[in-house]
């Protein structure tokens, strides 16, 4: 049962990954980064990190769906113009992220990782709560704050935009 | 208008949008009665359905109602007004002349015309009534007839003639037989001048040119 | 959860993260070097949710949620900046922006 | 996996009649009969129309993003209908036993923005796509206040489980959240403003305002693929009648304490209270008038949101003085 969900999402995450990498199409890319996220979404539940696939699902899906639409407003889809952008410096980036792979994946399969078995936790969700209010309640507060200041900023550029 | 004052006036204007409706749909369980246009309080049902389920239940129309013409023949005596006054040329009329009176309308008016054909053509009908008002013997009337709608437009055109071909050629014939006979009883009148010669040459055209000012 | 399993997710991560790491070489649109970065961070949240299931503290799946949160943040204001430029310039790729002021 | 055949089920025969039930609405508040001729009192006129609407051709505009255009009314659907699967049915069939269950509701339903910017995009057509660009600012904007209502909700419950959720409120019509907890009666109506707002139903219909859009971002779909929009529009407006019910209105708790408590009565209750609550939404469509863009970006975020957030904090300190 479980191979089947892992494949499944393995399939889900390569093909976006898949797509975005051949197509040229920015709003294709996007949808199919959206794909990608869901499917990563499904490996953080398989995981037994459920509110992150969760928190993944919304904020990302909102974040997506917002690159959507400036790709759209910026390629004026409207006037007609095209949506396609090119590439260049394609062999040193392939090398490169070739490199990237190759190297992380050797180091992976020559770590020697030790797993301990944790029992699952049934209140998860209430344990993580409690440790974002205690543990880490800087940590929390700044994102707050963080939160805030990208919002005032992202609405004080977007408004000198619109008045252009 | 201030913050508070706004999600008031909104709340309040909601409110009395969403109880105005509310009415209404209660008010559906009532139907419209099928009273006639004539009827007094025929203005003031805005309560409950308003629908009329047309096929199926009808307002009741007024008698004097302008909607199909209906032509009784046996009056009709064949005078051809109606076809005349017609704004629109509905009214299509051809007439075969009886030697003799050959009947009666209802009304006393002696019957010497034939009709061979005595069609209108509701499509073309512009439903002025002036046919009906033109009429003698008011043998041509408007009835209470309003649907008449077909999926052919020349089904449209009805025809009021009751005679069929072989009485029409023979009535013809008769009239025929009727002229021929009155010729040959009758010497021959002398032929009328040709108008042709009687007329005159039209008058010079008058030569008139307008003069367009120059522009400077 | 055997090692060999934390391997396989390790090595999904590792793709993500070279394939980022390309689009983000290669690509000329700004849009699309966004979505590259999206691609390895998620990579690098794979990593730390893996992990975090063998701590009962959960300190991997918290330091991801984080990461998703600021990831939003750098996001929108990364495309309130580019929409900025785009407005300004009418330029969308990042190899023709190489002009300072408001030619 | 029986509650998500039993929602299948009950979503398929619920439109059917929907849309009947909201013909006869939009009638009998304008003094009209509705549809009358097919069957007793018109009531398999929607049988008809759906029998007419499968035999339609799939018509593709030929600029069409072909890809786009075929998929974006099944992610709009699957978007709408997973949702469905947290929420419980009655006390024995509880849905999917996943402990974040309402917030992975909400989160999962705000894909169905995708969906309907993917249809807008790939039409190709401007009408479309000022529908779909619509539909992504107002659902998120409405989304905040939306989320911000729920929240109020599980500080009080304490629990994001639905079906905990519908435990906790058993007891009679006294143990109901909106009347135990008078605090959510203002939640109780963001949440059911900001729900309109996320089914795109009027007063909040500008994607796909007929009068000016001409259908927004279904404009350029015809067929079976139009009629999976209208689907999930109304399996939406089901779908935030339920959660309504359960967040405030008990679930399939029996308005008696002792009375009708059996699995088939709980459905019952839950049924007939999101379908009351729907027959809400039709009466406030065939009342109040659509709302202008900036109205609704106003709404939403000068006054939905700042009362949402007070009404958060007010709801903290009732859980904090009064439950303890």
């Amino acid at each position: 049962m479980i191979i089947t969900v892992q494949i499944f999402l393995l399939m889900m995450v390569l093909a976006g990954v898949g797509i975005i990498l051949f197509t040229r199409n920015i709003v294709h890319a996007a949808y199919a980064l959206c794909l990608t996220l869901l499917g990563i979404a499904g490996v953080y539940v398989l995981v037994m990190s459920e509110l992150l696939a969760v928190v993944q699902i919304m904020l990302y899906a909102g974040g997506v769906v917002i690159l959507l639409a400036f790709g759209v407003m910026m390629t004026n889809r409207l006037r007609g113009e095209k949506v396609l952008s090119g590439s260049n410096n394609k062999w040193i980036g392939r090398i490169i992220s070739v490199g990237v792979f190759a190297g992380l994946c050797y180091l992976i399969s020559i770590s020697p990782f030790q797993t301990t078995s944790v029992e699952k936790n049934e209140d998860q969700i209430a344990q993580i709560g409690v440790s974002f209010l205690t543990d880490h309640i800087v940590a929390f507060e700044l994102i707050a704050f963080v939160l805030l200041v990208a919002l005032v900023g992202a609405a004080y550029l977007a408004k000198n935009a619109a008045d252009e | 208008m201030s913050y508070l004052g706004n999600i008031s006036q909104g709340i309040q204007t909601t409110w009395k949008g969403m109880m105005l409706s509310i009415q209404y749909f209660f008010q559906a369980r009532k139907g419209r009665k099928k009273e006639s246009v004539t009827e007094d309080n025929y203005f003031e049902k805005a309560n409950g359905t308003f629908t009329v389920q047309y096929p199926h239940e009808q307002i009741p129309v007024p008698d004097h109602g302008r909607y199909q013409l209906h032509n009784e023949i046996d009056d009709c005596i064949v005078c051809d007004k109606c076809a005349k006054v017609c704004p629109v040329d509905c009214i299509d009329i051809e007439p075969v002349r009886s030697p003799e009176v050959f009947g009666q309308t209802s009304d006393g008016t002696p019957l010497r015309i034939h009709a061979a054909k005595f069609d209108i053509d509701m499509a073309k009908c512009c439903f002025c009534g002036l046919c009906t008002v033109v009429c003698p013997t008011e043998c041509l009337t408007m009835t209470k007839e309003f649907d008449f709608s077909t999926n052919d437009i020349l089904d449209h055109n009805f025809s009021f003639s009751k005679m069929t071909d072989q009485e029409i050629a023979e009535k013809k014939q008769e009239f025929e037989d009727y002229q021929a006979d009155k010729l040959k009883a009758k010497p021959e009148l002398p032929a009328i001048k040709k108008e042709s010669d009687v007329m005159k040459k039209p008058a010079a055209k008058p030569v008139f040119k307008p003069r367009i000012p120059k522009k400077k | 959860m055997s090692e060999q399993m934390l391997t396989y997710y390790l090595y999904l991560a590792a793709f993500l993260f070279a394939s980022g790491t390309y689009i983000v070489l290669t690509r000329r649109s700004a849009i699309f070097v966004l979505i590259g970065v999206e691609l390895m961070l998620n990579g690098a949240n794979v990593v730390l949710a893996s992990f975090s299931q063998f701590d009962p503290a959960m300190n991997g799946q918290i330091f991801a949620i984080f990461a998703v949160v600021l990831t939003v943040c750098e996001v929108s204001i990364a495309l309130a900046i580019l929409l900025n430029i785009y407005r300004k310039s009418r330029v969308s790729n990042l190899d023709e922006l190489n002009q300072i002021g408001n030619t | 996996m029986i509650s998500f055949a039993f929602y299948l089920a009950f979503l398929l025969i619920f439109v059917v009649f929907a849309v009947y039930a909201e013909r006869k609405t939009a009638a009998f508040i304008q003094n009209r009969l509705g549809p009358m001729e097919v069957g007793p009192k018109g009531i398999l006129q929607t049988v008809a129309d759906l029998l007419k609407m499968l035999q339609k051709e799939d018509i593709r505009a030929s600029a069409v993003d072909i890809i786009p255009y075929l998929l974006a009314p099944f992610i709009v659907f699957a978007a709408v209908f997973t949702g469905f699967a947290v929420l419980p049915v009655n006390a024995d069939l509880s849905g999917s036993t996943i402990t974040s269950g309402v917030f992975f509701l909400l989160a999962i339903v705000s894909l169905d923005v995708l969906g309907i910017l993917m249809a807008g995009w790939a039409s190709n057509n401007k009408y479309s796509l000022y529908g779909a660009m619509r539909s992504v600012a107002q659902i998120i904007s409405y989304e905040v206040p939306l989320g911000l209502s729920v929240l109020c909700v599980i500080i009080i419950s304490g629990t994001l489980d639905l079906h905990q959720m519908s435990v906790l409120q058993s007891g009679g019509i006294l143990s109901w959240y909106i009347i135990s907890h008078p605090v959510l009666i203002i939640p109780f109506f963001i949440f059911f403003i900001s729900g309109l707002a996320e089914s795109n139903r009027t007063p909040f219909d500008l994607p796909e305002s007929e009068s000016e859009l001409i259908g927004g971002y279904h404009t350029e779909y015809s067929g079976f693929r139009w009629g999976i929009f209208m689907l999930s529009e109304y399996g939406m407006m089901l779908l935030l009648s339920i959660l309504a019910s359960i967040l405030f209105f008990g679930g399939w708790n029996s308005p008696m304490e002792k009375i009708a408590n059996g699995p088939i009565w709980s459905t019952f209750w839950l049924l007939s209270k999101s379908l009351l609550l729907i027959f809400v939404q039709m009466w406030v469509r065939w009342t109040l008038p659509r709302l202008r863009v900036d109205q609704l970006m106003s709404l939403s975020w000068k006054y939905l949101t700042p009362i949402s957030i007070v009404m958060l904090f007010v709801c903290a300190l009732w859980k904090l003085w009064l439950i303890g």
